[in-house]
């Protein structure tokens, strides 16, 4: 699992490269919640155009994000996911609380308002 | 040697056993879509065995065996138009089946579980049994029917 | 459940059974070398290890089961510095091992063997052990040595 | 396995696809001995290009090739070799009477003196 991190503005961006299952889920909480020590961050978006695969344990990491980040007023988007993951979104209802967008820019805009 | 047998239909079969490490999460999957691929499936179809397949070993790692180390065991067997697989641990077991079935039941929120395993597995395959007794261990049999398959296995062999 | 064990350095295991079907060969490679991959070897290393498995489990399903149909098993280890890999089957078994080890030996010439599988596992392969006995089987086992798993396979799990 | 054949002059270029073990050996054998039956033909070339995976069954293959073509006083060539296929020619000698070229061109060129 590879993964990046930058922030624009109020936004963190994070970037996921590899499979995103239990054995994975754990360092990839951990890189985002570091990187969410940071007040001023208010919304979160991960890009999963390289990420190739995701389970049920990664509906476990994305939720438990948008919890620390509703708590702060802010809004959880996803960018470039796949047929697979599409599936799992429709599947566990998650894009009735998680935007998804085609790409970084489009989503960019449409967070928080810029 | 096997000479025939009862399941005359079963036109391939395989069992692996391995540890139940998360790193062999990803190795599972990887041997289950290579096993499934001699069906001829389409790519949504193996996508679907492959997300299957990572719920119930996950489970057999996580939940099953806990901190502990065990052997988890996973069957597959090829019949003429659908794919058969059953993930099995000897860890602690399932108490109520039918409520750990539930969506969003978790038994295990503070690991950030959300819950969706079974739900995963019975919408992405065609059929889902679960078996499990109190410090027995739990085998999950899963069937996916391959519609793609009839008539290409003839073929390859 | 397994709590530490006689061999402590054995850092994952697994165990594959499969039907003596050529389609199983490609499936066997495949797999052992998703295994494999956990150690972090070079494309050169895994490249060998395919190779060798490939010929080890061929010779199960051509010579030590013939026309009949029988389970081929495969055994792989992950140990700090080497891979250990093990193909076994029941079939007719080697009478003479010293002599079916020699290159371009073969008894099977009609098919159009080349009699260098065994030379090929033992070049591509650190060690080689051949274990058989008439109408018990043939269990093959190799070693390969991987250098740069070493300081690896901690941060992987 | 896809295979594909044309003929060039006395020459049978044949372009494999995929893995030559002992499942593939059979049809690669098949298809090659049935466009050797047209007695015109002298050389082979074999175009391992797309070849991704050979072992000693493809050794079997390759041989048995040869002994029809060296009969009829041509040559066995092969074409696009990758790491793994070169390992197993080292290992078996095969070098010692198949050519291996880098390009096709360059195989018909050097083939049966054209
Ligand atoms: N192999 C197993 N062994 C023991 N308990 C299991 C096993 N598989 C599932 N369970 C139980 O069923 C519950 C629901 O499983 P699942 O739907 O996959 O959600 P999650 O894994 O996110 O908890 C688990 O929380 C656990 O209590
Ligand atoms: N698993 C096995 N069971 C029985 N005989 C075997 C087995 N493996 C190898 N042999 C014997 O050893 C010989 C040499 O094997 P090998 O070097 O792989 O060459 P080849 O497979 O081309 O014959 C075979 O021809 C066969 O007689």
């Amino acid at each position: 699992m590879q993964i990046a991190g930058k922030k624009i503005n109020d936004i963190l961006v994070v970037s996921l490269e590899g499979e995103l299952d239990h054995h994975t889920a754990g360092e990839v909480r951990e890189y985002i919640d570091n990187l969410l020590e940071d007040p001023t961050i208010r919304n979160l978006i991960i890009d999963m155009k390289k990420l190739k695969f995701m389970d049920s344990s990664g509906l476990g990491v994305l939720l438990g994000r948008y919890k620390i980040i509703s708590r702060r007023g802010g809004e959880l988007g996803v960018v470039g996911i796949n047929t697979q993951i599409d599936r799992i979104f429709v599947v566990s209802g998650l894009y009735k609380i998680i935007k998804a967008y085609d790409d970084l820019k489009q989503a960019l805009n449409d967070t928080g308002g810029y | 040697m096997i000479q025939g047998g009862i399941d005359m239909d079963k036109i391939n079969e395989m069992r692996l056993r391995f540890l139940s490490k998360s790193s062999n999460e990803s190795f599972a999957r990887v041997t289950i879509a290579a096993f499934a691929s001699q069906m001829d499936p389409t790519l949504g179809e193996i996508s679907d065995i492959k997300t299957a397949i990572s719920e119930a070993v996950t489970n057999a790692i996580i939940h099953g065996y806990e901190d502990k180390t065990g052997y988890v065991e996973v069957y597959a067997a090829i019949y003429p138009n659908k794919f058969v697989v059953e993930v099995s641990d000897e860890g602690v077991g399932i108490d109520d089946i039918e409520k750990a079935r539930q969506p969003l039941y978790t038994s295990k929120p503070e690991l950030e579980r959300s819950g969706m395993g079974f739900t995963v597995m019975e919408t992405f395959m065609d059929e889902l049994k679960v078996i499990s007794a109190i410090n027995q261990g739990t085998k999950v049999r899963m069937v996916k029917y391959i519609r793609s398959s009839i008539n290409k296995i003839g073929r390859s062999e």
